[in-house]
């Protein structure tokens, strides 16, 4: 019953973890050579990053109840998977997202103001990919994970020891691009990384209407290596996503990551889950939170202090503030913009249709006693 | 009688047409608990069961090729898609077997098959949650397409496209799910107009105004403001966009002269282009202008602070008119 | 490194087996029970359905070189395969196949011209599949995979013990469908069995272009159990299948087989397959010849006599002749078989396109001045 | 000058872009020993290498998705899809992906993708090998979209699309790859013809007939056949299907007051719609006919056998320049 050199370290009840839900640091003999270097000062660090996405979170939340966003997709739960990994990459590698990467986006170095664009209805694009080496979000689920073995493949042509990470989540798994993207990557042997964020739940559907077997066995069937780590446990997030690097940097083909984590707030700010789902299950996994685990741990050893956590809280604050600042500067797109970089070289279809229209808008401010658009 | 919501009128059609058809099933992403991200299906998974109101996995291709399985026994599957954006992986599936099956295995292989597809914009969304795909489908021999404008409609169209042993895809204009109307519920499907008819929304006699789905209110809005200025309107909502009953649409071009078509998708090879060709040849003699497109532009769907300027709205539909009717107030000037 | 309750029998190396390539019978435990009751009498029934199917290949590939057929796809090689699995068949099972299964629409009891209408190019379909329980050919590669797992689903729905049986190529697994048919079968746990022919080759590319690790292991990270079973042994085939039907009749859901064989021919009558592959591994494959391996077998055994095997060449030739007779009797379809079937209902555009036609039709016989068509 | 055939003009055409620019890569199913089942890519693989001209599994997503990753990353992928009925599982990576990023990401991301399609029929295949996908992809905005129809053009025109920083469908008529013709190899792109412009391919006086691909051959011979019946025919070859280059058709039907177009693909909501109502808006005082189109039905695509029936040939597009001239001798009548 073997599968080739593919196999999934992790399965069934034995996700690997490192920190456990009570913060007691745990040895793993597989994952602990990759974090052997994270000092406590390094932990710290990461715990501000899950406490300040969290913030951004809230903060973006709270701006879309208020109407100065359109939708918000939360992230909340799922900060020590989106950090843990997304800590582990250099500037060089590339990430290719799904919606919900807003902490994955915040760690590449995004400009909050970006963030928040396509949410506030500005722009179907916030940044640009090649300033943080970040796609913009990607709404088709699972497209993006063929994106980014395409991309890995171009790493692998050039002759580059970077890496390119999909991230994607439970629901991404049964599409048949997602499938399709091991099938390549499998074969192309290129350095790509499958990061599935598992927080068991596609809208109203549970995990096990997509799969009954855990995820990360799907990899091994494609011959594609894989971990499946507690996801709410950002060392273990960021010990599996350095596997998996040093695999991708030496050749060593995709590799596979299923971080189990949980949704605790709803799909998008427009879904309602009290309509689908157990308010016992969302208390379940509360006593799974990511960050209050790690404060436990660091401040257990004294690493952190409350002064500490208050700095850290005041910061993560701050960074909500110029969000927020940020989102209400934001000025309307010009009308001219809807027909802006259709294409990249000129288009006599559109340049006649945006002619006609510039041509209809003048009508309006010259004749004043028809209704404004 | 009752008055409810267009997005109401399509649940009672659907509950219908299970309770009269043990072969029917719904079956989509949300559709269950959830009762689809626009509650259309809300209530049906508990009232008829998991197994007829089946939520599946995340993949829109195998939604449509396991219709395609569930057909071919004798079931007549409706699947939801949950937004127009997301019907393209399952366009092959729609174009090579749905569409196909029946011409393959000369008509051995009936393909019952309602493909429900909230489309268009105006809601505020991102990408991919405000599309008009349908020329894709109306191009696509071996469909049948439909869109509904009204909550009467929509709640016998859904019962004649279950019922109908061609494949449909049903169209619903998502922004106007929750407009109201009066339903009568219940009565024969063969007593009511059939699927294929255009229906004439408002008389007029200086222009024909042809739309469909979520843009007939608006050319009914038109039709009023027009009157005002004395330019009388006649609006057509096509309900079926293939095969259009071009009958109904003759025979007001022949009357009026000037013809108008709007609609939200793009322009070039949109659905307007087939019906301006086709009415051309069919009235070239009566025409006393070209037929005129009110469209959405050749642009991916724009982010929602600019939808606004892509949709057609009673003005741009107006300068359409004052265009057909080579008036000099069109704001956007005559040159075609 | 287990896989839930899913695993593959038969992976690596050790491909399950039955009836070696020089024909001598080996038992296997997890077979052997499944095929015991199979009398020598009936294993000549195979080797003679086996030959028959070979020489309706070789006379179609003949068909084919006079012109009489416009393409042909050979399943020479891949006898074993198909008639192992379609004999383990039930008249109430439904089979969705590949263009390359002449075999089991042989066993399923196509009328012979029925076979060739398609590849005369007369209809694009043969025959009614409701008359022999299988859908026609399908030539999207994949496609046929989710009706069968829909299908199936039917089957559970209407709570009968039938199976319904996918039919595809090693080329196949790869593409999206396929993968989604297994999340589909493997989360409604219906009674569908995925039946693979690895014959080596898509077209040009060999199957280790599509994967590096034995086809059967996709199944598992699906939650579907797999077999991977000699495809040149029609004992083992039919062993495999009954264990894949009795999941499926019994209500345990799919299974997925891999029946590891070969494409002796070319891909269809218009490939050369000298330009890509090596003569020598035909040559190797020649000598695991599935017929061949089960008449060493009977033939020891005295079950089968020269006498015999000279009665069934000739009742093979029978078919062949009828075969012949069929394709040239075959009737060219008349010019409204155009229009005919597009829809079940009248439709009012291709009405007025067949008025229109009819109308042009009828000029040329009107007015003999212009060319006919 | 050298006389080569068609589907040797292209196999030139992207030897040299390949030689031109590094980040060429070709990709598809069967293209690198095999050369493709039309042997288009033929010993490219052997010259450049198998990192360059790459055989991918089988999954037309999938070779669309990388694609977008490599374009990503700054390559240039030339996709082969094997027969046009084939490019629906890659049509949502094409519709939401490929024609979309560089809208999407304000003009940030290039997709400088070429996806070469063998199209159209009448080469005896079953079915999905003959199709004319074409209207699906004119009517997706982000798109380019050409059709070759002779050497020459194959030859530059393939080099101009993968040198084209948006993404170009190059549709290649198959059934005429063994046709011969000149071509200038080599040569500076920025002296060719620009890929969106039409052709006139023959000049003539009495109607415009315009058609693109496997159809321009076809055309031709009609506007022999025609001349020897005293009818003089304007033939445009439109090269660029999205967009169409109307200023040459426009300046013809302003000419000749009359337009037929033909096409294989289905009639209802084909480009032939597109033009029809395009030109009707820009010459509508100048036509003296309706539009007249000459396409396919509104059929699956037939068996090969009946092909002969669906596909316009010389006779049916006489009949149909008959119709436009409003001529008695149209075998169809006149009735539109
Ligand atoms: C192709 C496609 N189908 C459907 C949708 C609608 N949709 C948006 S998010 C979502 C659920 C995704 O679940 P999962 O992959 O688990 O990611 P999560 O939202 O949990 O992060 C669905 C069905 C879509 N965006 N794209
Ligand atoms: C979607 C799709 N893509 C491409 C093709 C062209 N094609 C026909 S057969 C084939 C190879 C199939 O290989 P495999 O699945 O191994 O089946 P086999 O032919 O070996 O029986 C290809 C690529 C097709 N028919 N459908
Ligand atoms: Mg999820
Ligand atoms: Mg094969």
């Amino acid at each position: 019953m073997g599968h080739g050199e593919a196999g999934t370290a992790g399965q069934g009840q034995d996700m690997l973890q490192l920190i456990t839900d009570k913060g007691v640091r745990v040895s793993h003999p597989e994952l602990d050579p990759y974090i052997a270097d994270v000092t406590d000062e390094e932990l710290v660090k990461l715990y501000e990053d899950m406490v300040v996405v969290r913030r951004i979170d809230t903060e973006a939340t709270a701006l879309q109840r208020q109407g100065e966003l359109a939708l918000w997709p939360p992230l909340l739960g799922q900060e020590a998977s989106q950090i843990g990994s997304a800590r582990a990459l250099r500037p060089d590698d590339f990430v290719f997202s799904s919606y919900r990467e807003n902490g994955v986006a915040y760690c590449r170095g995004v400009d909050l103001t970006d963030l928040i664009r396509v949410w506030r209805g500005n722009a179907s694009s916030g940044w640009d990919p090649y300033e943080i080496n970040m796609a913009t979000p990607q709404i088709i689920i699972g497209a993006q994970t063929l994106h980014a073995t395409g991309y890995a493949l171009g790493i692998q042509q050039d002759g580059a020891d970077s890496a390119a990470v999909a991230y994607f989540g439970d629901g991404a798994t049964s599409e048949g691009d997602v499938n399709e993207a091991m099938v390549f990557a499998a074969s192309f042997q290129v350095p790509v990384i499958f990061f599935c964020q598992n927080n068991h739940w596609a809208i109203s559907e549970p995990v096990g209407l997509q799969s009954h077997i855990p995820l990360a066995g799907r990899a091994a069937g494609f011959g594609i290596p894989s971990m499946r780590v507690d996801g709410n446990d950002v060392l273990a997030v960021l010990a599996a996503t350095r596997w998996a690097l040093e695999r991708a940097r030496s050749g060593g083909g995709p590799s596979f990551i299923e971080a189990v984590t949980y949704r605790m707030g709803p799909h998008t700010t427009a879904d309602d889950p009290t309509r689908y789902r157990d308010a016992n299950e969302l208390e379940d996994w509360r006593a799974k939170d990511p960050i209050a685990r790690v404060a436990a741990l660091l401040e257990a050893s004294g690493a952190l202090t409350p002064a500490m956590e208050e700095q850290i809280a005041a910061a993560a604050d701050g960074v909500a503030k110029d969000l927020r600042a940020g989102c209400l500067g934001l000025v309307d797109p010009e009308p001219e913009a809807v027909f802006a970089h259709v294409y990249a070289t000129p288009n006599s279809w559109l340049e006649r249709q945006q002619e006609h229209y510039s041509r209809y808008l003048a009508g309006f401010s010259a004749d004043t006693t028809e209704g404004s658009n | 009688m009752s008055t409810m919501t267009f997005g109401r009128a399509i649940n009672a059609g659907l509950r219908k047409a299970m309770e009269d058809d043990p072969k029917v099933l719904l079956m989509g992403e949300d559709i269950g608990k959830l009762g689809g991200v626009f509650r259309i299906t809300d209530g049906l998974q508990k009232d008829f069961g998991a197994h007829r109101v089946i939520d599946t996995p995340l993949a829109e291709a195998a939604i449509m090729g396991t219709a395609v399985g569930l057909a071919y026994r004798g079931f007549r599957p409706v699947c939801e898609i949950q937004f127009d954006g997301f019907i393209y992986p399952g366009f092959d599936q729609i174009v090579c077997q749905v569409a196909k099956l029946h011409y393959r295995t000369q008509g051995r292989v009936k393909m019952p098959i309602t493909i429900r597809v909230p489309f268009g914009g105006g809601i505020g969304s991102p990408e991919h949650h405000s599309e008009s795909p349908e020329a894709y489908f109306t191009h696509t021999s071996g469909l049948r397409v439909v869109a509904v404008s009204n909550p009467q409609d929509a709640y016998t169209m859904i019962r004649q496209a279950i019922a109908c042993d061609d494949p449909v895809l049903y169209f619903e204009p998502k922004r106007r799910y929750h407009t109201k109307g009066e339903v009568e519920e219940g009565g024969a499907l063969s007593l009511a107009p059939s699927m294929e008819s255009a229906r004439t929304v408002a008389a007029g006699t200086d222009v024909t105004l042809v739309t469909y789905g979520p843009l007939v209110s608006t050319a009914l809005d038109a039709a009023t403001a027009a009157a005002d200025d004395g330019v009388s309107i006649e609006v057509i909502d096509l309900r079926s966009l293939a095969p259009v009953d071009y009958a109904v649409v003759e025979a007001s071009v022949r009357r009026t002269g000037r013809l108008v078509i709007t609609h939200e998708a793009a322009q070039s090879g949109g659905l307007g282009a087939e019906i301006a060709a086709s009415i051309t040849e069919r009235c070239f003699n009566f025409l006393e202008a070209a037929p005129v497109r009110v469209t959405g532009f050749d642009i991916p769907y724009p982010a929602s602070k600019l939808e606004k300027h892509h949709l057609p709205d009673l003005d741009r539909i107006l300068d359409g008119v004052d265009r057909a009717l080579g008036r000099p107030n069109s704001q956007s000037g005559l040159e075609g």
